[in-house]
């Protein structure tokens, strides 16, 4: 089938599923310790999407995320190591620990960045397009965001003007059903949000969002077009979030037999069972013993680094004073 | 006499106002089925409906915007904006509509609506959420900006928010909703917007704080009593219309000012106090004005640099011991 | 035919769009003589829009405006001469000369109001909506805006809240193809706006904009549903912009015969047109000379109102400092 | 040497480093086709192209924010925001976006965008297109602000914005786009951000202005000359970072400062330098530092009372009697 991933791409895909899997839970558990700063808000049941919408971009692409961004992070490339030292503020993180969870870059990796205002990685995205444009390269741009930053004015101000002047952009949405404890019945009129991109003239697909190889498909599909020149395209992946917002969420408005449902539809099982048949059960064991074994040791490590000293970051111009 | 925590302070003060007057209504996000993220609602929705307790999307614009004309038009909105650093969004609507109308209009509408957020750092929520955005909103001619410390007066000035015909921007702190203090439940407890509150008295400097730098300050006057200097603590507590006879009163006493905001420095609410102090209080100055601030950058995530730019008591006494010479 | 305008609406729609006609004109030539103060933004052409959207609404409905609100004015019902002494900045204007023509109240009207800031009635009509939802009352709230309007992002936050809430507004676009000098071909990749709101599940209807009697019927429909409980309406009255941006328009982007073709098709002319047979022209012609002697007045009287003192409108709190 | 109007000015450095430069473009609302409202960009669109001029439809907040990311890949976006009244628009980009993130991603990126808006009255385009806020942009870090008055500072810094690797608001005036002056076209004119410009040297009051109130300040020099008193009048022009050692070999000179600014007081951009002034200069003030500014209040549109409200020579000259006592 055109845009297919290939057996390859498939691994890949399960062996990063499984590293963000492994690093959620290992955050989770770290922060019951309360061993973590700040919220941190985890993907798991999620992974589907920012792995597999990002498994066919170069390096040199670009992508811009949010909040709940590790498995984008990873499906980009970024180094695991870095990611956790900078979750857990370390001077080895990717930002040297300024940054923290939410707001990863990593400039080498086209991974710039992550965003806790929800809904700004759209027009991010969207300017690294319009970029990409002035210049004459033939880079995409592709952003992931949620069903809650759908409902932000600046996805449709940024949203119009890739359509208007066919900008290099890719928009995924992850509808997680949930803008924080909002049900998403609740934050608009209707079901599919892709509709109102459909109303600018963009070529839109809904995906099973826990389907790597459907989300790979249809984003392929899009970042070919944008990459000829024939603009943006958009695609909704419809996945849902097994764990609270965020470590700090109180819960108590998701409903339990909706998560045992949605946990039985395992991103990472569906990419295993896809594989089966094609390659080895002993294979694709060692394949996750080994992931499971790189994201203990990124642990590891991080949390031996050392934290950063506030004087190797100081900073002055443009910034007019600091302390 | 109740101790309540900040939360519950505030809780309070929207269902005494809700049960008073039908016009009052609540939105903003999560702040209904789930009572807020700092459960600052709690219990609101079940009370009095869907229709007056609102959880909405994540449109901080057009949700300010609304607030502003729903007010001109009989109801009394009171608007959460989740984290203070949301408020660029809300800054047209507070800019270019709620600051001109009643003027521009020549009087023929009122706005009294409260837009409730909270702002600062401590928790690491990094660069995005961790500001005090203070002087964007005093910046703006009609509306009135307060910012309370204590659970008492969190009840009293939130009921007088909701009160008041005209728009107030209602400023709390992370930090502060799990603080505890004495609430008199008895009383009506209103408090006017416009007054300073005296935390301390003293006598060799004047520390005029805001929001969660006041607790920081009260500390900042116990390391200075260790050292023999006489701290007298002043709460802003409504940062605009600011009570100018205060400050006078107690500069007049002390000659020596210190500031203590926790945004921004540069064009910062604290360059307007320390301005109004030197314009008032010339004469009685015997030392520049000091101000402690959030030094001119972005809030940054780990814990040793967070703690290393938010201002503190350390801080603040340092900067009380250098005013005196 | 449902939701038609009586013979009387009819006529009352006929004069109306002759004072603003009027008015407009009588602006335009103060202007060259230099006798205004700031740009004017005249509605020649479209009058049908703002006169015919507005004459089912009741007093006690609210309409938010733009900076071409002219023909929204009095189509709402507002005093001209009023509306005159304001644009000339008279102290007998309807804001004692603090407003000017962009920004032009009436609360006693309903009119709350003009507005310079593009896109900024939309979420204005909105919350009016929304506190008569709060209220129980069976107001209605509309706003008419153009399609620059139509390309900012508050107008998609507010439709979703309006779709999402059911609440009683209706949406009015005054599609005049330009956003100051650009085309609206260049500002959005649809010729169609009203998609967007569809998108939203919000019905819609598309009417050609110098027809009076069409945009009353598609309006009065939505106001209907709206005053019902059904929730929001949008209409797209497709109509052209006769004179340039404002008085301060240098010109030379608007293509001379697209006005001539658009000029065959007046407003005004229309109107008439679907009167005649119905009620002789001799008593239209009384309703029109009595619309132009109106304007004049209004006019000559503005003209001749004295200018505010300072003192009179000097203000203090909230606003900490007056001079 | 070219005299020139200051919109001139303006499309001449645009077109220098547009022709210097390829990664340069433009984009903003009407900048193409029409060639800008105020026509700064007038012809460009026809010499450069559609890719490199374009217009845009009406979305500031988008716009900004895409001048940021732009900025960040490999362009030198220069946006123009038609009114300074729409900067609350752009404002999330520029204070959650822009600012944050060279220090935030430890230098991986840098953002040479410039943002070119007007603001200020006297126009009579009422209270939603008058506004000065200055304030509102130099509070943030990581912004330069440059407001120039020249037309030769005009094509100076603005060419040094374009090359500067960091962002700069670029803030005109709408009074000042037909003032003409002496622009020297054969030298590359570039001019330092960060400087200030004396231009008037006197000995009894400093007076610091910025924008169209530099004009305005000069006038108000000429009275007080008349009344015997020696004005120095000194052109801020680089809000931030500001040029601190002009400030203080003034007022070490005159002992009597007065700020000029035409945005609001409160909370205002002449706050922080009548606050950075007292702290600077304490030992050398006379006198308590003077604001001259709008009033807090909106621009209303009636000539007498745009007028009324507005500072101005004559304001500027009663507030340095005043402040010499
Ligand atoms: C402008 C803005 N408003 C509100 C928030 C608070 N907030 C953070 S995440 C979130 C929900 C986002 O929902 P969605 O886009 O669906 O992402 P998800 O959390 O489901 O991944 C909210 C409201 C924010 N960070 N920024
Ligand atoms: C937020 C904002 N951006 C830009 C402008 C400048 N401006 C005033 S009117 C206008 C065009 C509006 O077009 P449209 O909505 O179609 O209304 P029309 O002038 O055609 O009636 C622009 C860009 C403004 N006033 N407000
Ligand atoms: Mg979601
Ligand atoms: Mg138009």
């Amino acid at each position: 089938m055109k845009n297919s991933p290939s057996l390859d791409d498939q691994v890949e895909m399960y062996r990063k599923m499984i590293l963000v899997r492994r690093l959620e839970e290992a955050f989770g558990a770290l922060s019951k310790e309360g061993k973590t700063r700040g919220p941190i808000h985890r993907c798991d049941g999620q992974e589907a999407v920012g792995v597999a919408a990002t498994a066919m971009l170069g390096a040199d692409d670009y992508l811009t995320s949010t909040h709940r961004g590790h498995a984008h992070y990873v499906g980009k490339g970024v180094d695991l190591h870095g990611i956790a030292a900078e979750i857990l503020g370390r001077s080895t993180g990717l930002c040297g620990g300024r940054a923290g969870h939410m707001l990863v870059a990593d400039v080498e990796k086209g991974m710039i960045g992550g965003n806790a205002i929800v809904g700004a990685g759209i027009p991010a995205a969207t300017g690294m397009a319009l970029s990409n444009q002035v210049l004459g390269n033939d880079r995409v741009a592709m952003t992931i965001f949620g069903d809650g930053a759908s409902q932000t004015g600046i996805w449709h101000e940024s949203l119009n003007m890739a359509a208007l002047w066919k900008l290099p952009v890719v928009y995924v949405l992850e509808h997680n059903e949930y803008g924080l404890t909002v049900h998403s019945s609740r934050q608009g009129p209707t079901e599919d949000l892709s509709t109102r991109a459909a109303a600018y003239g963009i070529p839109t697909a809904i995906v099973d969002g826990n389907d790597a190889i459907a989300v790979y498909r249809a984003v392929a599909e899009m970042v070919d077009r944008a990459r000829r020149g024939e603009g943006p395209g958009f695609v909704e992946c419809k996945t849902y979030r097994w764990e609270g917002f965020s470590t700090s969420d109180m819960g108590g408005y998701q409903d339990p037999e909706t998560i045992a449902e949605w946990k039985k539809r395992d991103p990472i099982e569906i990419a295993r069972a896809a594989l089966s048949g094609h390659i080895e059960d002993a294979k694709l064991d060692v394949v996750r013993t080994q992931a499971e074994e790189e994201v203990q040791a990124a642990m590891a490590r991080a949390l031996a680094d050392p934290l950063p000293e506030f004087e190797e970051c100081a900073y002055t111009r443009p910034y007019s004073e600091v302390l | 006499m109740a101790k309540l925590r900040y939360a519950e302070a505030l809780n309070t003060a929207l269902r005494e106002e809700m049960t008073r007057d039908p016009s009052v209504f609540l939105f903003g996000e999560d702040i209904g089925t789930y009572g807020g993220v700092f459960k600052v609602s709690k219990g609101l929705m079940e009370e009095f409906g869907e229709i007056r307790v609102r959880d909405t999307p994540i449109s901080e614009q057009a949700l300010t915007a609304m607030a502003v004309t729903a007010a001109m038009t009989g109801t009394r909105p009171v608007l959460e904006i989740m984290y203070a650093d949301f408020l660029p969004l809300s800054l047209d609507a507070l800019i270019n509509q709620a600051s001109i109308y009643e003027y521009i209009w020549k009087e023929q509408v009122q706005m009294p609506f409260v837009l409730r957020t909270q702002g600062g750092g401590g928790a690491g929520a990094g660069a995005q959420h961790s500001k005090a955005l203070d002087a964007l909103v005093a910046h703006i001619p009609g509306l009135q900006v307060v910012a309370p410390v204590t659970p008492s007066d969190a009840r009293g000035l939130l009921k007088a928010a909701i009160r008041d015909p005209r728009p107030v921007i209602f400023l709390e702190h992370k930090l502060l909703y799990n603080t505890r203090g004495e609430v008199d439940l008895e009383d009506e407890g209103l408090i006017e917007i416009g007054k300073a509150r005296t935390v301390t008295e003293g006598t060799d400097v004047s520390i005029f704080a805001t929001s969660k730098m006041v607790i920081e300050a009260e500390k900042a006057a116990t390391l200075l009593a260790a050292d023999g200097i006489s701290a007298e603590v002043i709460d802003l507590r409504s940062l605009r219309p600011l009570d100018a006879a205060a400050i006078q009163l107690s500069v007049a006493k002390t000659n020596h000012a210190v500031v203590v905001n926790e945004g921004w420095k540069f064009c910062g609410y604290a360059a307007e106090i320390s301005a109004t102090i030197m314009e008032l209080c010339f004469d009685d100055l015997d030392a520049p004005v000091a101000r402690v601030t959030l030094p001119d950058m972005p809030v940054p995530y780990s814990q040793p640099l967070e703690d290393a730019v938010l201002p503190n008591a350390e801080k603040i006494a340092a900067a009380a011991r250098a005013t005196l010479g």
